[in-house]
């Protein structure tokens, strides 16, 4: 008889095994890293909208509330998307005759919505009510980020279940008082920690992870 | 350690009469030729093409079935409230149960010494993975949304979930899988020597090559073949507690749960018998024919026929205790509902189904009492496809006569199967079959190693061992 | 929502009209077998007939399937793509341009308006997310709702989205503007002019509109020679010519329930259909309650086909309508208002009389809170006696009320369109206008009114379909759905509620106001102009017709207000119609003979009855009332011919489940023909328990050939042999067998309760001994017996109590569950095969002999067991439980295994076994409540105490730092209850109305002795029997 | 033939007799890195080989614990700790429930420990191995038996071995290439 494989098919076969093991968990792991990565969960990624609207120009810039446009964000479990009226506000006064703003004075020209690329979207299976958040202390910033350093919004956290629970599980690492929930320039104190477990106590705070809590 | 290898004679109560488990006359060389020679020199018979060729015909009735389920749903089925469960379940645990006896044979014979295992065990062990996988179909492609099984899966997801370890569907998915996989280990590890013979007696290039692939460089060392002898034991240590929870676990399926006709405690013990009784009945479904078309009566010879039939109808009359117990205890417990059940499968609507099984799985069997019966391979043959039939109808009795009526009359409804579920089930038989062919079309049907260590000539003398033992 | 419309069912495939073999029509009987055979000899219709699985064959042969393969590869993919690695596809947010100010996006907004439907409209509160109507409540400020809705009501809202609703103004199936028809009916007009509008006629429903009525009136009073016709199936003709009879003048009776101790119906139904129904289910059963047993009213009803008063009487006799007459006439001797006539000179068996002397004897030791009720089957003569026994009785003003009528203008409605046949047939019509109602269908068939039309030079037809009607009509103009239209209407007590709309009209649609308007000299005035008018008139005087044509003066400062409050509140006050004395003619009505005005006597009697689920057919396109399993038959998607189940046996019918969904699913019934006055149909058997021997029931309403996708097909048309002399029931019938079988779709064949205490039910005098009688017999593990420690709820504890004691098993909470929960209509093929989808289902349990039996209703939602059997078996965790206790079902965790349904003993778990929800047609998108999940296929569902109500609430609640109150959740099934039978609320606090409930002697747990440990509990039945009469 | 080109020398024997008899005199005669080769399993050679023992009943043992404590661990964390939930008013940690599933982990990972060691201590996958250079060692897996006294071993010198190997009555000694 022969040899029917080259001397170095054992160190071949040898590699080969221990390689596909390495390989197959690198491969799960990346798979994972994927999953939480931007790609899929597009935080971080600016979205191209029909007009270069900065959320900096307007609240960095002009200090504008937030609830001057999502005005129904304390009252509804959405918080509003601003209708053209509340644009041609000021710019039918300021900017009015801008290029830029084209699209703005069409729409309330011909009466026709303009239809805005939507950043945070939820899976529809998940009920997310704006209003209770806001009430109980959540600031806006908290799960939207610094949108006052944001040219063109994006999308700052993962919005995965698992970030959602995080929260959920524990509140008291991220509330603030209820009067600095619409503040952008709120910085975490030092003592959150104390902080947050005592506004979890007067706010009535529940650690709401029950499925319905979110899906119905 | 090893002496399970070395051949035990006869116990003395098997008697004079008692056929040998190969024929006289062998040796290491013609056993190995006669073996190895159906993989690699002699021509595929024509049985096999016309086999074959069915097989895959039916395996392509499940594909298309198959496909069909996933476009459309569930629906396809005759499923319904409140039969949620009804083919695909039945299948799942008969094709499981079908498995039970290769995995038997190999494991819990091996352990128990019987000699008369080693020419069967093989294809029996084949026949346990191509069942397995048949079997593994059903619960994957039963779900909903068989596109999010790998929920069923526990790894660290994004949702911060985990799968429901209480569920007996999560124990079937441990049991199964680590089912399939030991019996996958044993079987391949069984080959291994094998895959050396055929390396070493290939012809062909490509054989050599593949079957020296798959030999890993074995060459029969001697002390390759104490560590393998140990981890074969071990194994087969391992593999008899796992074959018997498998079977256990697909029983809680059924008994964890509230269904009158299912919550029963004698439901573990009754289905590994019923497993093994289906699973030797198909071993005999299989061998008659495959030792008759390749001509093996001398590896395969009546003794083996005769024990199967004896533990066909030992595990028979556990499962016909099975059927007593239930209908007693229904009776006896005083619980409304059980005695309902228990009437219903009697006289309800499925009655005609329940009489057939007692007549397939209790009757049936009661001829192989009589020694001519069991030495006679097409009479055995016969009873063995009865009790296939009859394993397979007390599996649909269990699951879908315990549904279709069970707290609520309100609720109650009937189950008929479709076009659709029988293209499913007679699809897997193809893709069994298939497999099956594949297999002895490929790989050595029977252990020709172990054969060898069976023939009178492979004992060593008694003076050298004497030497040994000074030492 | 089209159930599989490229299935068709084998069986109502072909066009149902031409199985009616009528002698005097085109086709003779073997013309129509001939049409059976051609059908037979259509390949394709034979491959069908023959093929055992259709939907799969075809579905599969199919090119629509086809591209069904790719859709449902993408969704797949899609929804894959939602879990795994690949990324959300992107969405596009559409704001306002203009908000409107009292729109906060997100939350919805609730409007009063009112329901229409057989002459009185019924107060409704609308939800609607952000201008979408989406749900349909009942008004709690209106005398007919109390905040009660009924089925009708509850699918009004899929009504006015079906998108097989007339879109298009058309002439002679061309499209038209609405101006080409302005033309058209402006020259009509003008050529009527010089002829007073002799050839003019106007064929209405019943009329409750004030506005309406005025602008008729208008119209008639510039075409005197013109006609106004009613034909309003869904109406009361026997009930007006009762009163007539009895008081020489329209009036309508309105009952006080609440006042009433003893109540007798004869053939009356008054629970759940009629005007006031709602109304009178709530007073009815808020005297039910056996913890008050003082308060206990009791009830006796005769009746043939049995209904959901029926079931809720104390003693109930199934007797023919004929015999029913005889009944009355014998009670009203009994009383004493007849002479004492024998028994056998009324044909009253003995056994049936001591029964009537008992109940004389009730009702006369109970004078002046006692109650008699005719139904609307019953004839004239019935009626008049009724309120001759509640004169005699001393019941009127008191449990009974007179007052002037609803409807604008009460007529013989049979008579009205006999009328106006013969004018057409003597061509004396040029002009015919039908506002609404579709006549070509539901006229009697005596009337030949196809063929009278034939005769009319010109025909408009406004309608929500272009149905059979509007194929006999020139003109089809699309009506306004009442949610897209201005009117108004008088509630059951004469209540005027004004009806706003929610949405602007879909298709264009045109209201009757609008059309008849085209007819005045201002076409051009919107309905909400014509309404208004109308009322700032009312309100300044009541200048009323006449000036219509004149410029109203300014409005009134107050006017304004007063116009918002009443939308805002949906009731016009004090416009309940004053009670009027009445004097009974009482010696005319001693002199009726019974069965006067029958023709024969002999022969199988055959009943029609408007159907439960499609009323007259109005409702046959609606996929939620299709697949509602009618009240105790539980069949959907057809009507049949239901007889006793002696009769049954007697004539060898067969029924029996098929092994395709059993008793749950597919019925094999026996094809039967009625041979009824010269005419035939052929339609399915049913046997039902408690019906009447020698009397076969029919539901009108099916049968239809032009409804649309849903609703064209099912069933058989029962108007082909219903005569206009004998609307409701007339003898001389014959049921034969024809050998065919057909498949109905049952989703509750078995009735008896196996021992099985589904149902707990004791007599009111067993329960006043030993309340704990009730449970005897019956095993609840106690709470102690367990290894596991208990789970704590803190927080809420949310429970539900169904009292089985109020449940009419009416429907309301099916349907309003339906609604609510986006759940999808699933066709009847699915449902022979045993799928359907609700949620909440109300099972019908039958007690005592077959030709008599109690029978008892039970709702059956998910009872959110604290050890749920379904949850531990879920590999995925999809089903778990909240802290709240709820049994939360997780639809986007779900893989579908099933195993959960196979555990739950309850059976109210729903898998989605195919795609049932239509993801395509847009006009059901709006329709969905964007609060609840839309389940894909593959997927569990079920009840989830309206878990999306609860998070509101409770949001709410927290916001403003506070507890949930109790009674501020309510249920989509709690809140369409007329009955008050399911209360829900927080189980731990004590003072909440479920804690207390739960906390009574009645209260018990469905199948308790499997240690489930329910939230959702039942109380047991207590029935109030004449002790004189046993039970 | 050189002797470092060599890797020793293998004599072919007709029965397992034979095989185990030279070994043993093999092993008695001092040689220690050797090997015999035999179509099935001779539990005797081993022995004579003076291989007695076995680590694999230890791996498997340890890779059975693994397995199940691994197995429990994750049930439990996973139901009390990671995502607690009320599952039919069942106790969080329902221990019966998880016996199952540490069962089955406890024999996979046993097995795999079985075989996957059984492998490693055997030096296997090794395709190539000297002994195939022999023209006749084909025949080992069919009904030959062969010992092979490796070069390698301190006692071994070409000639002397082969003499010795002659003297045990072998079929035939043929040197094996490297």
């Amino acid at each position: 008889m022969s040899q029917i494989f080259h001397r170095s098919a054992n160190t071949i076969a040898r590699v080969s095994i221990f390689g596909a093991v390495f390989f197959v968990a690198g491969l799960l792991g990346l798979l994972a890293q994927i999953n939480r990565s931007p790609w899929v969960t597009q935080a971080r990624v600016a979205r191209e909208q029909p007009i270069q609207f900065s959320h900096e120009r307007h609240v960095a810039g002009n200090g504008l509330d937030c609830r001057y446009c999502h005005t129904s964000v304390e009252d509804s479990p959405f918080a509003g998307i601003p209708p053209t009226k509340t644009c041609m506000n000021c710019h039918s006064q300021i900017f009015s005759a801008s290029p830029y703003l084209e699209p703005v004075r069409l729409s309330f020209r011909t009466d026709r919505p303009i239809a805005w690329t939507r950043v945070h979207d939820l899976p529809d299976f998940v009920y997310f009510n704006h209003s209770i958040h806001v009430n109980k202390g959540v600031g806006c910033t908290t799960c939207h980020g610094q949108v006052d350093r944001m040219p063109l919004m994006w999308q700052e956290q993962s919005l995965q279940m698992e970030w959602c629970l995080d929260c959920h599980r524990n509140p008291e690492r991220y509330v603030r008082p209820r009067e600095a929930v619409f503040r952008v320039d709120y910085v975490p104190p030092a003592n959150q920690a104390e902080l947050g477990r005592r506004l979890v106590a007067d706010y009535h705070i529940q650690k709401l992870t029950s499925c319905s809590t979110c899906h119905r | 350690m090893a002496e399970h290898f070395v051949p035990v004679e006869d116990p003395p109560s098997a008697g004079l009469g008692t056929p040998p488990v190969i024929a006289p006359g062998y040796t290491f060389g013609t056993v190995t030729d006669k073996i190895s020679a159906i993989v690699l020199t002699r021509k595929t018979p024509r049985g096999w093409y016309v086999g074959f060729g069915i097989a895959f015909l039916l395996t392509m009735v499940l594909l298309v079935s198959v496909s069909y389920l996933l476009v459309e749903g569930i629906g396809i089925w005759g499923n319904n409230q409140p039969v949620g469960w009804a083919f695909e379940i039945t299948n799942f645990v008969w094709w499981i149960g079908i498995g039970h006896a290769g995995t038997l044979i190999s494991a819990i014979l091996l352990l128990l010494r019987q000699t008369w295992r080693t020419s069967i065990n093989r294809f029996a062990e084949a026949m346990t993975l191509f069942a397995v996988a048949c079997a593994g179909l059903f619960p994957a492609l039963h779900t909903g949304r068989p596109w999010l099984d790998y929920w069923l899966l526990p790894y660290p997801n994004t949702m911060g979930i985990w799968p429901q370890f209480r569920s007996p569907i999560m124990w079937d998915v441990f049991a199964v899988s680590t089912y399939a996989t030991v019996s996958f280990l044993f079987w391949f590890v069984g080959l291994l020597p094998d895959l050396a013979t055929l390396r070493d007696r290939s012809q062909s290039k490509v054989g050599r090559f593949v079957y020296g692939l798959l030999a890993m460089g074995w060459r029969g060392s001697a002390r390759h073949w104490h560590q393998y002898d140990t981890a074969y034991l071990l194994l087969a240590g391992l593999a008899t507690p796992l074959v018997v929870s498998v079977h256990t676990v697909v029983s809680f399926d059924f008994a964890v749960a509230i269904v009158p006709g299912w919550h029963t405690t004698i439901f573990p013990p009754y289905f590994v018998a019923g497993a093994i009784y289906s699973g030797f009945a198909m071993v005999l479904t299989l061998a008659i024919p495959i030792r008759a078309v390749y001509g093996l009566e001398d590896f395969i010879t009546t003794r083996h026929l005769e024990n199967m039939a004896k533990v066909m109808l030992v595990t028979g009359l556990i499962v016909a205790y099975g059927y007593t117990v239930e209908a007693f205890i229904a009776w006896y417990s005083g619980n409304a509902y059980e005695g309902f059940m228990i009437w219903n499968r009697i006289t309800g609507p499925y009655r005609s189904l329940y009489w057939a099984l007692l007549f397939c799985n209790v009757l049936t069997p009661q001829v192989l009492w009589f020694r001519r019966v069991r030495k006679y391979a097409p009479g055995l043959f016969v009873v063995s496809l009865i009790v296939n039939v009859g394993m397979w109808l007390e599996r649909f009795v269990i699951v879908v006569t315990s549904l279709h009526r069970d707290f609520l009359p309100s609720s109650w409804g009937m189950y008929r199967p479709t076009i659709w579920d029988w293209g499913t089930y007679v699809g897997t038989i193809g893709l069994f079959v298939a497999l099956l062919l594949l297999f002895l079309r490929f790989l050595p049907m029977i252990s020709i190693f172990e054969m060898r260590t069976i023939l009178p000539a492979a004992k060593v003398d008694e003076d050298v061992r004497e030497d040994l033992r000074v030492i | 929502m089209t159930p599989n419309p490229e299935v068709p069912n084998p069986y109502v495939g072909g066009d149902r009209s031409r199985e009616v073999s009528d002698p005097g029509s085109r086709l003779p009987r073997e013309e129509w077998w001939r049409t059976l055979d051609e059908l037979a000899d259509d390949p394709a219709f034979r491959d069908r007939l023959y093929n055992e699985f259709p939907s799969e064959i075809e579905a599969i042969a199919d090119p629509v399937a086809r591209r069904t393969f790719l859709k449902l590869m993408g969704a797949s993919m899609a929804l894959a793509g939602v879990t795994a690695c690949t990324r959300q596809p992107a969405e596009k947010i559409v704001p306002y341009v203009r908000q409107p100010e009292e729109i906060v996006p997100g939350r919805p907004l609730f409007y009063a308006t009112a329901m229409p439907l057989g002459g009185v409209v019924t107060g409704l509160l609308v939800e609607s997310h952000e201008g979408r109507p989406t749900k349909i409540e009942g008004n709690p400020l209106h005398p007919g709702s109390l905040g009660a809705s009924d089925v009708f009501a509850q699918a009004a809202v899929l009504g006015l989205y079906d998108p097989d609703r007339s879109q298009t103004l058309t002439n002679l199936g061309d499209i038209r503007p609405w101006s080409a028809f302005l033309g058209t009916i402006r020259a009509a007009l003008s050529a009527q002019q010089p002829l007073k509008g002799a050839g003019l006629r106007l064929l209405t429903e019943s009329v409750s509109s004030p506005t309406l009525a005025a602008q008729i009136h208008e119209a008639l009073e510039r075409f005197p020679a013109a006609k106004w016709h009613q034909w309003d199936p869904a109406s009361h003709d026997n009930a007006r010519a009762g009163a007539k009879l009895a008081f020489g003048e329209y009036l309508d009776a309105q009952y006080l329930l609440d006042g009433a101790d003893i109540i007798v119906a004869l053939d009356a139904d008054f629970l759940a259909c009629g005007p006031g129904a709602l109304r009178y289910a709530r007073d009815f059963s808020a005297r039910r309650r056996p913890e008050r047993a003082d308060r206990m009213n009791r009830l006796y009803a005769f009746e043939s086909m049995p209904t959901s008063t029926g079931s809720r009487a104390d003693h109930r006799l199934p007797l023919a309508p004929r015999e029913i007459e005889r009944t009355a006439h014998a009670l009203a001797a009994a009383i004493g208002i007849r002479p004492a006539d024998s028994a056998t000179a009324l044909g009253v068996s003995p056994a049936l009389q001591k029964t009537l002397t008992a109940v004389a004897k009730d009702l006369q030791a109970h004078r002046g809170a006692s109650l008699v009720i005719a139904g609307d089957g019953q004839p004239p003569a019935v009626h008049a006696l009724a309120h001759a026994m509640n004169d005699a009785l001393g019941n009127v003003g008191r449990t009974v009320v007179y007052t002037s009528t609803v409807e604008a203008a009460p007529v013989d409605q049979a008579q009205s369109l006999r009328d106006l046949v013969a004018d057409m047939n003597a061509g004396r019509v040029d002009l015919l206008l039908i506002v609404g109602g579709n006549p070509a269908y539901t006229a009697p068939a005596d009337l030949k009114i196809a063929d009278a039309m034939a005769k009319v030079a010109t025909r408009v037809h406004l309608s929500l379909y272009d149905d059979e009607t509007s194929a006999l009509c020139h003109w089809q103009i699309p009506e306004a759905h009442f949610l897209e239209a201005w009117s108004d209407g008088r509630a059951y007590d004469g209540t005027v509620s004004i009806i706003q709309p929610l949405i602007a009209p879909l298709y264009g649609g045109k209201s009757a106001h609008e059309l008849l308007a085209a007819m005045s000299d201002r076409p051009e005035r919107s309905g909400y102009d014509i309404v208004r008018e109308h009322w700032q008139r009312e309100r300044a005087g009541g200048q009323t017709a006449g000036t219509g044509a004149s410029r109203p003066a300014p409005p009134r400062p107050e006017f304004d207000q007063d116009w918002r409050r009443w939308l805002h509140d949906g009731v016009v006050p004090d416009t309940k119609l004053a009670a009027k004395t009445v004097t009974v003619r009482t010696d005319a009505i001693a002199r009726f003979e019974p069965g006067a005005n029958r023709a024969t006597q002999s022969g199988v009697e055959v009943c029609f009855r408007n159907d439960p689920s499609t009323l007259d057919g109005r409702f046959a396109n609606n996929g939620w009332l299709q697949e509602l399993p009618k009240p105790i038959s539980r069949l959907t998607w057809d009507n049949a011919v239901f007889v006793s189940p002696a009769m049954a046996e007697r004539l060898k019918f067969d029924n029996t489940p098929s092994w395709q969904g059993g008793e749950h699913g597919q019925i094999l019934a026996s094809v039967v023909e009625i041979r009824y006055r010269g005419r035939t149909v052929k339609g399915p058997v049913f046997p039902l328990p408690g019906h009447p021997d020698n009397c076969a029931t029919i539901h009108l309403g099916y049968g239809r050939t032009r409804a649309g996708h849903v609703g064209t097909g099912a069933g058989f048309n029962a108007n082909a042999i219903r005569t206009s002399d004998a609307l409701w029931s007339g003898a001389g019938g014959e049921i034969v067998t024809t050998g065919d079988t057909f498949s109905l779709a049952c989703t509750q064949y078995h009735h008896l309760m196996e021992g099985r205490g589904m149902v707990r039910a004791v007599t009111r005098d067993e329960f006043e001994k030993n309340p704990r009688s009730i449970h005897e017999g019956h095993e609840e593990p106690a709470r102690t017996m367990t290894l596991y420690p208990e789970h704590q709820y803190e927080g809420y504890k949310w429970g539900m109590s169904i009292d089985v004691n109020a449940c009419i098993g009416c429907n309301a909470c099916v349907v309003g569950c339906q609604a609510e929960n986006n759940i999808p209509v699933i066709g009847k093929d699915q449902v022979l095969r045993g799928r359907e989808m609700h949620w909440i289902r109300v099972d019908s349990y039958y007690r005592g002999p077959a030709d008599q039996p109690e029978t008892y209703f039970q709702p059956v939602p998910c009872m959110h067991c604290e050890n749920a059997p379904c949850e531990p078996v879920c590999p995925v965790g999809a089903t778990v439980h909240s802290d709240e206790g709820l049994n939360d079902m997780v639809y986007n965790r779900c893989v579908g295994t099933r195993y959960c349904s196979n555990n739950c003993p309850y059976k109210v778990r729903r898998f989605n076994f195919l795609l049932y929800q239509d993801w395509n047609t847009p006009s059901l998108k709006l329709m969905r409540n964007p609060d609840v999940s839309v389940r894909s296929r593959g997927v569990m569902e079920k009840c989830t105490y309206c878990v999306q109500r609860i998070n509101a609430a409770k949001i709410d609640a927290e916001k403003a730092d506070r507890r949930v109150a109790d009674g501020e959740i309510k249920t989509a099934c709690q809140q369409a209850c007329p009955a008050d039978a399911i209360i829900f609320g927080d189980l731990n606090d004590p003072k909440s109305r479920v804690a207390q409930l739960q906390a009574e002697t009645r209260n018990y747990s469905l199948l308790a002795d499997l240690n489930t440990r329910p939230r959702t509990t039942y109380l047991a039945a207590v029935r109030n029997v004449n002790p004189e009469l046993g039970d | 033939m050189k002797a470092r080109s060599s890797y020793g020398l293998i004599a072919e024997f007709e029965d397992p007799t034979a095989l185990v008899s030279a070994t043993h005199r093999a092993y008695q005669a001092g040689y220690r890195r050797m090997d015999a080769y035999s179509p099935f399993p001779i539990e005797e050679l081993a022995e004579a080989l003076g291989s007695h023992h076995s680590k694999l009943p230890l791996i498997v043992l340890i890779g059975g614990l693994c397995g199940g404590i691994g197995g429990y661990a994750l049930q439990f964390w996973a139901a009390t700790m990671a995502y607690p939930l009320n599952v039919g008013g069942k106790p969080l940690h329902s221990w019966p429930a998880f016996i199952p599933i540490t069962f089955e982990c406890t024999i996979l990972v046993a097995a795999l420990s079985a075989v996957f060691g059984m492998l490693a201590l055997n030096g296997l996958p090794m395709p190539y191995h000297p002994v195939f250079n022999v023209a006749r060692f084909a025949l080992a897996s069919r009904n030959r038996f062969f010992l092979c006294i490796e070069s390698t071993d301190p006692r071994f010198d070409p000639d002397d071995t082969r003499k010795f190997l002659n003297a045990l009555g072998p079929r035939e000694v043929t040197s094996v290439a490297d």
